[in-house]
């Protein structure tokens, strides 16, 4: 369904972003993985065609719908796919909205230029899709200003105009990371609900591992701009072989108790400038060799999964 | 039918080409005249209760009698005039058939009411001396006097004699000259806005002009348009590229540029004042008559006719126009440029030269205000004026105020030296400028003393005849000289340039000033 | 970035400023136009007040560089000494405004209530009304000249300082760490001196800076009036002030000056503008 | 919920109106100089002075001429002007017209010029544009206006002849004055518009427009001009009085006669009730400028509407 194979993307002369492959089937859910400035909103806005927008190119690779590539498509064409194949769901809902005007109008745009609906078949539509979202009164919400909504609210809105068009694939960028704990678990559950009444595709892009360990069937784990490891859920949950991926699961809270989430990776993610030589991740690797600042790890394939490191054959003996 | 047809043609073709002239005409038969400076800000066209009136007024209403150049009187309204022996009765006849713009006829009874309008305005001065007006008959009037004033007829013929219709006048009481007005002259006043413009439009009636003026009949151009331009230097430059059409006042320091213009000619007219430093008498150092008299021989008079105004007019010796015979004072008593001479008196004072060029007496520095008006062209004057002071030890330093804040200052007693000028050419303005009744403004030097009071009164009230008024004046003037209450600096010509492209002027032109009898005989260029 | 301490302000704003080359450019020229000024009378190759009427309206050449005016007064001297004339009255004005206007919006900001709500009426009143209006009107009040000019300059630019400091106060009382030392019982000229103004001053020098630039050219507007410095101190403004016929007669005497002015207040904008950057306190300058 | 937010907006204007009309019957009062003594012929006893301070009731407290003259400021009437003998009514009316007409001229072509200009250089990236563009915003609000008139004058008037230099004729003599005033205008509402427009297209929903398929042009009118033309509203509101106050410099160059110039006028001849319409007129013309940006404001912004009504 959606493919995308070695991407690299590049803002100028610098490439936040290199090497990134991964492919998501229809019911199925991707989750990828990393902390911020792992470059994984870059690949969303590099899926959706929207690199442009923000001033980078792609550099390198392909992005397969449906068999096509879509990189070299004209502008024109690809706004077709937008909104309509391919819906995007985005960090923050308290900002996702255009505060100027009401919720109903800017749902309908999208049944309108992709559905080719009148205005009233694309008002009865969003009714029904909010409804179907579990948005109480949908038909008052549409006379409703962004501002007069909670964000769980709005992300509902926003998830609404990404289903709006019926698409395949929906690419969700960090969707809960604003909200309040509650509200996180409600969304997550909603968007799992949706793959598979919808047998959608969805790439969900979080840091957060509890929420990738709840819901995804495949994971992309990202660091530094490249994917450092990826293959089932199951399998990179039980055995991870990438230093990195092991880390991110021992951040995972135990608990309810907050503290425990505090236990984070030491160091800091490399900026853009800034990234290390061979392995990018060497510097914070409790393991790294004098090999890793020097070459980059090739990714060593096991079963489904792979995992980019020097040390993968025997990285997940270690105790996680 | 078909004859019929080609007159129809024929007809309309006239009508399209007469149409085509007319508007043609219409747009060339305006002529814009740019104000000279002195005369801006006039609030109405009303010459009874008027202390500021325009050239446009000695269009609108026309006077008893007209002044020449050479100070002779002739006749307009007033066909001829009989004074009596003992200068206490005055007959004028009047012209028939004259009306005024309202269609009432000009008469003796309009005399009279006009001439009964003046009382308690600030115009007052000027039929002061008349104790009463009998009408005659229809057409003569006879002015019964309080006292001989020879100085009747230059008071008849000044703009603030012009006569209104004495109907419009008391029906529009303080909106006569505001709304619209009513005069017999030549042209009639169509809008007035304030500050800005004045359009006259001609009186086709009128046949009656002065033999100032070569017409006498309707003027040759349609409508007069006047405008008010604040910035002498704007209207110089509207008058170069063809925003104005003739511009009253040039100043005197644009006329080598406008001379080499092929477009431009330039008449110049003897003036009609002075500018001058009038010095406080009361401030000190001033109040001691050694540093006045050395301020006096401060001003190099005619390094600045040479060098200000570039030959162009003469310099000033004393208070009046030489063309007053007031003027021809007592040689000694008229003011020369002489440092040397002012350095001694200041020396003789006790202001002695100091290390740094300025004059000192007990420690004080010799230093001055000198004060100038804004609106005025007056600025570039005194900084000139500033710069001789130095020369002699004196560190005059210049505030520039608007006009009605320097009147202030100047009743306030708070100035000590100033940059000014006048415009009259009578030498009742001795009376004006340094009579004790007026000490502030317009007595501007302060100056309070018996024995010019003295002097003052007996010019003012107790000349019988011309000569004697003469006589009167000029002791007085030379009473006043003598005390050396001012340095007298520049007499400037009027200079009026125009458009020679679009109309044409008369050659020489008559009259004391350039008003009604030269307006008559402008004519649009073919 | 946060701006703890005047010092910090200036080590390193200042410094940054300079470090672009359009900062280091405009304020190269900046402190070369300081110098100019303070050093006018020895750099100035004629006496600015000596006439020569036989010279008047001379055209640049040797040795009046920038020609004569109507006085034979050499225009490139005048023009040194206006720098002198210009930027004195501007800097002391928008010392005076800032002055008034950080004490005026820090005690509206900081007690609020009634005064408050009495000091930002009015000043949001004058702050509507153009700066040259106001200016005109005060120096109708207390007559022309340089002082009354300065303080129509400072009088004209107060409610712009009043309404940035009290938002900048407002802003930073919401602060914990002021919440904190309020709380704490601190006495409230101590909390304002101490912590809030080393804090909210950043922004308000910087548009003091900028507000030098509207200085000198309300400046000159008021000395093209001929309400500003009297004859024969020149001042940029003033020495334009001849009127519209010197373009025809000897147009470098308004040409000049112009530039001076303009070419002065475009590098103290671009040099404003790299010091905000420089800062990074755009969206604190937004506010008010 | 527009007329009410406007309702509770005009509510807002009485205090404000109270306290800017008590400002400006003082400044009258704090002029040195007195219109009587202009009026008073040379020479006058103190009777006679007497006599006009009365009759101007220039002899009353301070209190009782505040509430006489602002009431019959509420009847329009203005007063007799002292100096220039006319109804101040008559003066305001007669130089109105001139500072509508040249403020409205600019007004329009400040912000239609300025506002394309401004959206041109922030939609179309050329870093040549993008330069000429920042160098005509700093000079258009770094050149004095006077400056600026008498170049164009030079240039326009003297040397090509193309337009009056000076007066209120015909659309001819509107030209300078429009441009002198418009060219800060333009370079302000350029500026304004181009960072409102790229903060605007930094906005989060704009991604989320992209997302949907719609099209850079549905976008930039539909959306982004919304949003970019809320600052600009206020700048524009903000600008009415001050145009027709700032006026006051171009009137003086051009000898145009205006509100701006009839005060200058009356200050100089301190003719007090003349001051105090001018400066009533623009006052009001401030206080409308900025009640017609708020309600603009509101009426595009349902955030705006809900907070202060």
């Amino acid at each position: 369904m959606l493919s995308v194979r070695d991407l690299g993307v590049a803002f100028g002369s610098v490439q936040p972003l290199s090497g990134v492959s991964f492919t998501v089937s229809p019911g199925e859910t991707l989750g990828i993985v990393g902390e911020s400035g792992s470059g994984k909103s870059l690949t969303a806005m590099s899926v959706m065609g929207l690199l442009p927008l923000i001033g980078g190119r792609i550099t390198g690779g392909t992005v397969e719908f449906d068999g096509a590539d879509v990189t070299k498509l004209p502008e024109r064409a690809y706004r077709k796919l937008r909104g309509g194949k391919i819906g995007l769901i985005t960090q923050n809902p308290m900002t996702s909205l255009d505060p100027l005007q009401k919720i109903g109008p800017q749902v309908d745009d999208v049944a309108k230029l992709h559905m080719g609906m009148t205005g009233a078949e694309a008002r009865a539509r969003t009714v029904e899709i909010l409804g179907t979202l579990r948005i109480p009164e949908p038909a008052l919400i549409c006379d409703r200003y962004p501002h007069q909504m909670s964000g769980g609210m709005k992300q509902r809105i926003v998830i609404a105009m990404a289903l709006a068009a019926d698409p395949d694939v929906l690419i969700a960028d960090e969707p809960t990371t604003a909200l309040d704990v509650t509200v996180q678990a409600q969304i997550i559950r909603l968007l799992d609900d949706l793959v598979k009444e919808r047998n959608l595709a969805l790439v969900l892009i979080t840091h957060d591992m509890s929420v990738v360990a709840q819901t995804c069937d495949k994971i992309v784990v990202m660091y530094a701009g490249r994917a450092v490891e990826h293959g089932p859920v199951e399998a990179i949950f039980d055995r991870p072989r990438h230093p990195y991926t092991q880390a991110l699961i021992a951040c995972i809270p135990r608990g309810l108790d907050d503290a425990t989430r505090l236990t984070g990776i030491e160091g800091t993610v490399p900026t853009v400038l800034n990234y290390p030589k061979g392995c990018p991740f060497h510097p914070r690797c409790p393991r790294a060799e004098a090999i890793c600042a020097v070459e980059p790890p090739e990714f060593s394939v096991e079963g489904d999964s792979a995992a980019a490191c020097h040390f993968a054959e025997v990285a997940h003996v270690q105790p996680a | 039918m078909r004859y019929s047809t080609k007159t129809r043609l024929l007809t309309g073709s006239a009508i399209v080409a007469a149409g085509c002239l007319f508007s043609a005409d219409a747009i060339a038969q305006n002529v814009t005249i740019g104000m000279s400076a002195s005369e801006l800000g006039a609030t109405a066209y009303n010459p009874v209760a008027a202390s500021n009136l325009n050239t446009a007024t000695s269009l609108i209403f026309d006077r008893l009698v007209e002044q020449d150049a050479d100070q002779s009187y002739h006749p307009h309204l007033a066909t001829g005039w009989e004074e009596t022996p003992d200068g206490l009765a005055w007959t004028f006849t009047l012209l028939d058939g004259v009306t005024f713009h309202d269609d009432t006829p000009f008469n003796a009874a309009a005399v009279q009411s006009w001439i009964a309008s003046y009382a308690g305005t600030e115009n007052e001065y000027l039929v002061e001396a008349i104790e009463s007006v009998d009408v005659v008959d229809d057409l003569t009037v006879r002015f019964n006097m309080k006292r001989p004033e020879p100085n009747l007829l230059y008071n008849l013929a000044s703009a603030f004699m012009g006569i209104p219709s004495p109907t419009a006048y008391a029906e529009l009481g303080t909106d006569f000259g505001v709304t619209s007005a009513a005069g017999t002259g030549p042209y009639a006043l169509q809008r007035f806005e304030i500050g800005l413009q004045t359009v006259l439009v001609r009186n086709d009636d009128y046949t009656w002009g002065s033999d100032l003026s070569e017409n006498t009949g309707p003027g040759h151009v349609e409508t007069f348009t006047f405008r008010e331009i604040p910035d002498q230097s704007t209207a110089f430059l509207e008058l170069q590229t063809g925003g104005i059409d003739l511009l009253l006042g040039v100043p005197t320091d644009f006329l080598p540029i406008l001379k080499a213009e092929a477009n431009i000619q330039i008449i110049q007219m003897p003036g009609t004042g002075i500018s001058y430093m009038p010095i406080n008498v009361t401030a000190p150092p001033f109040d001691d008559i050694l540093v006045r008299e050395a301020t006096t021989m401060a001003i190099d008079q005619d390094s600045i006719v040479a060098a200000v105004y570039g030959g162009v007019g003469a310099p000033a010796r004393n208070f009046l126009i030489s063309s007053l015979p007031e003027a021809n004072v007592d040689e000694a008593l008229n003011v020369t440029y002489d440092p040397a001479r002012a350095g001694e008196l200041l020396d003789q004072a006790g202001w002695t030269m100091g290390d740094d060029g300025v004059r000192e007496k007990d420690g004080e520095p010799l230093a001055v205000d000198l004060f100038t008006a804004n609106s005025t062209e007056f600025t570039r004057l005194t900084q000139v004026v500033q710069a001789q002071l130095a020369a002699i030890g004196m560190d005059a330093a210049i505030t520039v105020f608007d006009s009605s804040t320097i009147r202030d200052e100047y009743k306030r007693n708070a100035h000590q030296l100033a940059v000014r000028g006048y415009d009259w050419n009578n030498s009742d303005i001795l009376d004006w400028f340094f009579s004790g009744n007026r000490l502030g403004y317009p007595n501007v030097s302060m100056w309070e003393d018996e024995e010019g009071q003295r002097l003052n009164d007996v010019a003012m009230t107790e000349s019988a005849t011309a000569a004697e008024r003469i006589a009167n004046f000029t002791a007085y003037h030379e009473y006043v000289l003598s005390q050396h209450l001012f340095v007298p600096i520049y007499q400037p010509t009027q200079n009026i340039a125009f458009n020679s492209e679009k109309i044409t002027v008369p050659d020489p032109v008559r009259g004391s000033r350039f008003r009604q009898q030269s307006f008559m005989d402008i004519q649009v260029a073919q | 970035m946060a701006v703890r301490s005047l010092d910090a302000f200036a080590r390193m704003s200042i410094g940054r400023a300079f470090s672009s080359g359009v900062g280091l450019v405009a304020g190269g020229f900046l402190v070369l136009l300081v110098l100019v000024a303070l050093l006018a009378p020895w750099i100035a190759p004629f006496d600015y007040a000596a006439q020569n009427l036989m010279n008047a309206n001379a055209a640049p050449a040797w040795p009046h560089l920038l020609g004569t005016d109507e006085f034979g007064r050499d225009v490139l001297s005048r023009v040194i000494h206006g720098a002198r004339t210009s930027l004195s009255v501007s800097a002391t004005a928008i010392a005076i405004s800032m002055t008034a206007g950080m004490a005026l919006g820090a005690a509206a900001g900081y007690f609020g209530g009634f005064f408050e709500r009495a000091v930002m009426t009015v000043v949001d009143l004058t702050w509507s009304f153009p700066d040259i209006l106001i200016a005109l009107i005060f120096v109708a009040i207390i007559g022309p000249g340089l002082t009354s000019t300065t303080f129509a300059i400072a009088i004209a630019y107060l409610a712009q300082f009043t309404r940035l400091t009290r938002a900048q106060i407002v802003r930073l009382k919401r602060e914990t760490f002021i919440e904190a030392t309020i709380n704490l019982g601190a006495k409230p000229t101590h909390i304002l001196l101490r912590h809030l103004m080393p804090n909210a001053i950043a922004p308000v020098i910087v548009v003091g800076m900028l507000a030098i630039g509207d200085g000198i050219v309300l400046e000159a507007t008021l000395g093209f009036f001929g309400l500003g410095a009297q004859p024969p101190t020149p001042s940029w403004g003033a020495m334009m002030s001849s009127g519209t016929a010197q373009l025809f007669l000897s147009p470098w005497v308004i040409i000049f000056p112009g530039v001076a002015v303009a070419v002065t207040v475009i590098a103290v904008n671009l040099f404003g503008d790299e010091l905000i950057r420089a800062l990074d306190i755009r969206d604190r300058l937004r506010g008010a | 919920m527009i007329l009410r937010y406007t309702f509770f907006r005009m509510l807002m204007l009485i205090p404000v109106s109270f306290s800017i009309s008590v400002v400006i019957f003082m400044i009258v009062y704090l002029l040195p100089g007195d219109p009587i003594d202009n009026l008073l012929r040379v020479g006058s006893s103190p009777e006679d002075r007497a006599k006009l301070v009365a009759q101007y009731g220039l002899d009353r407290n301070l209190v009782v001429q505040y509430f006489v003259w602002i009431g019959n400021m509420f009847q329009g009437e203005f007063g007799q002007a002292i100096v220039l003998r006319r109804p101040v009514a008559d003066l305001v009316a007669q130089n109105l017209p001139y500072s509508l007409t040249l403020g409205g001229l600019a007004f329009l072509f400040s912000s239609t010029v300025g506002m394309t200009l401004g959206t041109i250089s922030a939609i179309v990236r050329h870093p040549v544009l993008d330069r000429m563009m920042r160098a005509f915003i700093l000079l258009g609000s770094t050149v004095p206006g006077f400056w600026l008139a008498l170049l164009l004058i030079l240039l326009f008037s003297v040397k090509l002849g193309w337009f009056p230099v000076s007066g209120a004729g015909g659309w001819q003599s509107l030209v300078l004055p429009v441009l002198t005033i418009g060219f800060g205008g333009v370079a302000l509402v350029a500026r304004v518009t181009r960072v409102a427009l790229m903060d605007a297209r930094r906005e989060d929903f704009v991604t989320l427009l992209h997302a949907k398929g719609l099209s850079s042009g549905t976008i930039l009118f539909r959306h982004l001009m919304p949003h970019a033309l809320l600052p600009v509203v206020t700048i524009l509101a903000l600008r009415i009085g001050w145009i027709l106050g700032g006026a006051v410099t171009v009137e003086f160059v051009f000898g145009r006669p205006g509100l701006g110039s009839l005060l200058i006028r009356a200050l100089g001849q301190r003719d007090y009730p003349v001051v105090q319409a001018c400066l009533l007129m623009l006052a009001l013309a401030v206080m409308l400028g900025t009640l017609i940006g708020d309600i603009a404001q509101a009426a595009m912004d349902p955030r705006v509407r809900e907070k202060k009504s």
